[in-house]
């Protein structure tokens, strides 16, 4: 098993998703003899042409538009928004026809469509290079969302939402880009959408987080358990929407407490929808309010302070210390 | 069938890179007007219904009637929404009167394996494409099952939304020729829709992979009560295909024959690898914008009187008098045969008319995820408590 | 005090608003000669002009980004778009420009704007004309988000966000537009932004709502006191962002019972952030999981069968009795 | 001051309504090309640094010697910017070498009641503007500091997100028509932009309008790896604002005279009511993309050298040379001084380049809301915990 990076894992998905199905095909900008400007699909247009790795102009509606054409014509198209702030100018091609076409025709052109983009900060970068809008996807009838934390899942669930028979958004933490390493196996992996995984069992309390998040939500629960003796429990969601709430609910049904930590902004934010759902499912369980840890509601700042507006592990712990330590 | 994979577009490093990019680049200091490509004009039948014997593409007389019949099919089913709207019969609709020739004309030249990506107002050409009129009536009234295209019939169900269709379209013309099939597709939208910046982002799509694809644009002189001068800054709007690349031509939007003619050459020429077009077709609503509107607010009853003069139905007719195709009486047949077809239909339409809430849930996703079903359950079981079927 | 629908109350507030400053201007599609294709701008050509009142071509970005110029030139644009569907199409001008030049700018263009649109289902529309997001508004940083409820408080509310120094987007219920009348002084009357009401005093339980979805909740509530002997405290939102937090949690730290209703879809909807904030606020005052009855998430069904997509007073009931039922 | 408001082109119900829609409505039968719009071309210098004296704008020596200064004082900071980066003392930067002239011709006509909306590649534009260099460098080092328009500077800060800023600065130039002052908008954007929806939007608002506004697209070639060829498939790019009804004018970009007497008229233009003009400015990226890009893997050696011969500062200083405006000796003095003004700037940079976490709030609202500022008070605690000033 080889140490990936995620921009390597993802280059791998792509690359055995489109050696497996001529259907596949790519589309975006700079993404062919540029490989894309974080380079995930690095050499896929030497491999498979620019017929099947299509740089595009420089229009995002154009992208995700055609992108459904393509896939009412029965193609598997991946399309590559550079960063995810650049959705927005794809919003209603995405609400309107990426998440409609297959209802609008009574079930006729299914979307098998996945929009990959690289989301969240981290990396020092200008204006709008840095949202972490995720919710707004989650709030649109039609579309799934997933969100990798690692270069092994990436892979998986991006093999998986190819697969899938209708649209996602594929959210890339840049920040974990070519953070670490990670043993990637040989053999093709799928991760099926709509599943939480456990990343660290514990008793005290649930930890729930995605993407470049949970990093600082591990750290923080290494800290806790190491320094604080508290032992918790943490969640790596994966798919934003379907949400895997039977494993919450589970979590925390069977530590009592619970903490979220994402870093888009708060308001209607993913954090409120979790624990709107468990206040739903495991209300009699719930001995301490839960708390988020997210961004602020305010324009994500100018790099030079980015580092105070992401939640960091301090933050986490003191929230799972207060959590903890409540007492209602 | 022709190659049309676009490597040479869209090659990698360097190649086929003009350097300098203007062929004048280091020419000498100067100022000068380049020139242009135009913008092609085409009628063929005057208003009078005299045709041009050069231009007349001398169709088959059977193949004339059956024009004729679908322009008066069109004519008679937009009537009858019209009286069912107002007896409380059926939703909000949008007529189309005037714009037969339009619709007929820009769907006639295309075959079975070709698409079809219309906007609101294009009853007409979606009959003539397949869609039975009783589905089109269950569609404009709200019911699940109108959405559906026609088994065999590879159209995209109408869009709603001012443009949004035309990048899909766009996209299927591009798989079309990914897959190298010698499909082509048309898509309409109106004089409106040109102010949408998608609409521009699906021409330059179109250009740049040189995409099956022919752009017909129905220019009826409003946008509701927006008159086109006020949308747009620019005369004949075919000019606007020009600035994006895309051969473009003004046509007689009520004369069927002009309509046929661009359209058919646009389509075999996209078909064999010669990229997009745009038709800009220039004909006019003669009715309410939808029944929901109430055009006197915003114009003037000569205004619409003028363009009654140029009624396509009418002048098609006088066409196919001079050409001896059928006598008056034939014509006051086709129109018979034509309402009783369009009471046929609204009588299945009735019968068919039953709302099935239990679909809402229906076509969601392909792959229904659990906590949707959750939803899905918890919805039937307050329809079973209200009793609902 | 004359007795007003909400579009003749929409159309005085304009009207006030215009009288009183020559900066306030409105742009949009149809709203000219044709008065808005609710009539919401009847007649206020005729009597501006065509400089202060515009037809514009048919585009909502163009509509919003040119409308965010007017305002960086010092001018008050109140723009429309036609229905709230189409603010898809001015998704970007809205996060990145109306939200943003003020901050951009470091303060020194402020957008002092308002985004007018009709929402919600209710009226037998096509496809697009029925959706309710104004939950992608509340988690987007820098905009206000103003839902009236009915024609007084829609005059109050909308002379407020006029007045108000930032972008306001103000949804318009268009179930309500012609539903019923109610008395409006005759002298202009302001609503703060970011304030609920209490419509009705009630023990029991706390019901919040907003928009459209106050009838439904209203017609339940004096159900629920007549018929099953609960009283409930009715909560008119008003402001979905800010958000009236203090007088949520007080009414529900005073009820310990909550049930939400909206039409929009559930995931990540106002909704989950309201059961957030109280989970925070009042957590130990909770004697029953908060619900919610929210639109699905689901594409707004074609029209034959939207009154059993959309909240009514039966299910309310049912969700209320069970809350009050509820014993953990 | 000219009158410009819109009734006439604005007017309502019926007024000024032309019926038929175009000229030849009611004509006859035929198969034409209707002619269409030309494209100007403009150069004054050729490559070789010769002139055109007829076409030469007889600029005073002392404004010749500023627009020559301005330009190499561009091509200084860009480099100091680079040295900087590759240093680790800045962030990631967009260096603009080889526009020079099109950058500063195309805001040398302004005053300073206009107004510029420029794009990210601009500094050159923004330094003659009145944005202090050492402002510009807080800006692009991530600095909150950095993005105020300086007082007095009726400028918008930069747009990072391509073309989102066209429909702004239309809308500025309405409201200026709107407040019936003078003031004209110029706004730039690169070849890419031109693929986006919101552009063609902006040309049709101002179309539309006729709003006092200059569109200054900076054809560069590229848009990161994307070669315009891909981007567009039209040639010239100026054809696009033709087909919005908006005069438009080719010129080269690496010629400074040229881009300031296009410009000029351009302005002068929208000041007197005439409306809209979108000028082409062939230029080329003589760089990286940004300073994380690497052109080595998409373009080759030869292209970059082949407009080396271009460079507009060189052409210039041939023609400053060839007027005897100044001496060999006067052109390095400038280059000295300009290098000196960098270095200054650069260290007035060093001393305000303090983060300020504190104004992470500031400004989001102008009137902030109880939540934030409840969420401004967290934050603060936890800066204060950290120990964070
Ligand atoms: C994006 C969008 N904006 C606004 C509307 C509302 N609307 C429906 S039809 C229409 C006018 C369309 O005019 P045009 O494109 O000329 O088509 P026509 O109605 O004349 O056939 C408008 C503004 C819409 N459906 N979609
Ligand atoms: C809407 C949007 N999409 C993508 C990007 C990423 N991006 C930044 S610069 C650039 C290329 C721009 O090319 P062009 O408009 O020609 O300007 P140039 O860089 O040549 O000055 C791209 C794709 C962006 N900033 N905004
Ligand atoms: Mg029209
Ligand atoms: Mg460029």
């Amino acid at each position: 098993m080889p140490e990936l990076t995620m921009v390597e894992a993802l280059n791998r998905a792509l690359d055995e998703a489109m050696e497996h199905d001529p259907d596949v095909l790519l589309m975006g900008e700079d993404i062919g003899v540029n490989g894309g400007v974080f380079r995930v699909t690095k050499d896929l247009q030497a491999k498979y042409g620019v017929n099947r790795v299509r740089d595009t102009p420089l229009a995002e509606a154009g992208i995700v538009g055609t992108g459904v054409g393509m896939a009412i014509a029965g193609l598997k198209p991946v399309v590559e928004i550079q960063f995810s702030g650049f959705t927005m100018q794809a919003f209603d091609q995405i609400e309107q026809n990426m998440a409609r076409y297959h209802h609008r025709s009574r079930g006729r052109y299914p979307i098998s469509m996945v929009l990959r983009t690289p989301y969240g900060g981290g990396i020092h970068a200008v204006e709008h290079h840095s949202e972490s809008r995720e919710a707004y996807w989650a709030h649109t009838p039609g579309l799934k969302v997933v969100v990798p934390s690692g270069p092994r899942n990436a892979r998986g669930l991006l093999a998986a939402a190819i697969d899938d028979p209708d649209p996602v958004i594929f959210y890339e933490p840049k920040a974990v880009y070519r953070a670490f390493r990670e043993e990637v196996p040989d053999t093709p992996e799928r991760i099926p959408l709509g599943t939480a995984e456990i990343v660290r069992d514990g008793r005290d309390i649930t930890l729930i987080s995605y993407g470049a998040m949970m990093r600082p939500t591990r750290e923080a629960a290494d800290d806790l358990a190491e320094l604080h003796g508290i032992d918790p429990e943490v969640v790596d969601l994966r798919s934003i929407s379907p949400m895997d709430t039977d494993t919450l609910a589970a979590s925390v049904a069977r530590t009592g407490r619970c903490v979220i930590v994402h870093e888009g902004p708060r308001n209607c934010g993913v954090a409120a929808e979790i624990i709107a759902r468990l206040n739903e499912e495991v209300f009699e369980y719930l001995v301490a309010p839960i708390k988020r840890i997210t961004g602020d509601d305010i324009h994500f700042p100018y790099f030079q302070t980015e580092e105070h507006y992401l939640p960091d592990p301090d933050t986490i712990i003191e929230a799972v210390r207060e959590t903890v330590a409540f007492d209602g | 069938m022709t190659h049309r994979t676009m490597d040479s577009v869209r090659s990698s490093k360097g190649k086929n890179r003009r350097t300098p990019r203007s062929a004048d680049e280091d020419a000498n200091a100067a100022r000068r007007t380049i020139a242009t490509p135009g913008v092609e004009d085409l009628r063929i039948l005057a208003a009078d219904g005299s045709v041009d014997r050069d231009l007349d593409p001398h169709l088959d007389d059977d193949e004339l009637l059956r024009i004729h019949r679908a322009m008066v099919l069109t004519r008679v089913f937009d009537q009858r929404m019209l009286t069912m709207q107002r007896q409380g019969q059926m939703g909000t609709f949008a007529p189309g009167a005037g714009q037969e020739a339009t619709q007929i004309g820009q769907v006639y030249p295309l075959t079975e394996r070709d698409w079809f990506s219309p906007s609101y107002r294009s009853f007409g050409a979606q009959i003539w494409r397949g869609w039975e009129m009783e589905r089109l009536m269950l569609l404009w009234d709200g019911f699940f099952e109108g959405f559906a295209p026609p088994p065999g019939v590879r159209d995209l169900p109408f869009s709603i939304v001012i443009g949004s269709h035309v990048l899909p379209a766009v996209g299927v013309a591009m798989g079309m020729q990914y897959r190298e099939e010698d499909s082509v597709m048309v898509t309409n939208f109106g004089d409106g829709a040109l102010s949408q910046g998608v609409v521009a982002e699906g021409l330059n799509f179109a250009a740049v992979n040189q995409a099956p694809i022919v752009f017909v644009c129905e220019n009826n002189g409003w946008a509701i009560s927006t008159r086109v001068e006020q949308q747009c800054h620019v005369d004949p709007l075919a000019l606007r295909g020009v600035g994006f690349g895309v051969p473009s031509i003004r046509v007689d939007g009520n004369d069927v024959l002009a309509m046929i003619v661009a359209t058919r050459e646009a389509i075999e020429r996209a078909r064999h690898g010669g990229g997009p077009t745009f038709i800009e077709a220039v004909t006019y609503r003669m009715g309410v914008h939808t029944t929901a509107d109430d055009p006197k607010v915003y114009r003037t009853d000569d205004e619409v009187e003028a363009w009654e003069d140029r009624c396509p139905l009418r002048r098609f007719g006088i066409y196919l008098l001079g050409r001896n195709v059928t006598d008056q009486a034939g014509l006051e047949r086709i129109q018979q045969e034509c309402e009783a077809e369009v009471l046929a239909a609204r009588d299945r339409f009735r019968s068919r008319a039953h709302a099935k809430p239990r679909e809402a849930f229906d076509f969601v996703f392909a792959d229904m995820p659990d906590e949707l079903a959750r939803q899905r359950q918890a919805y039937l079981e307050k329809l079973d408590r209200k009793g609902v079927e």
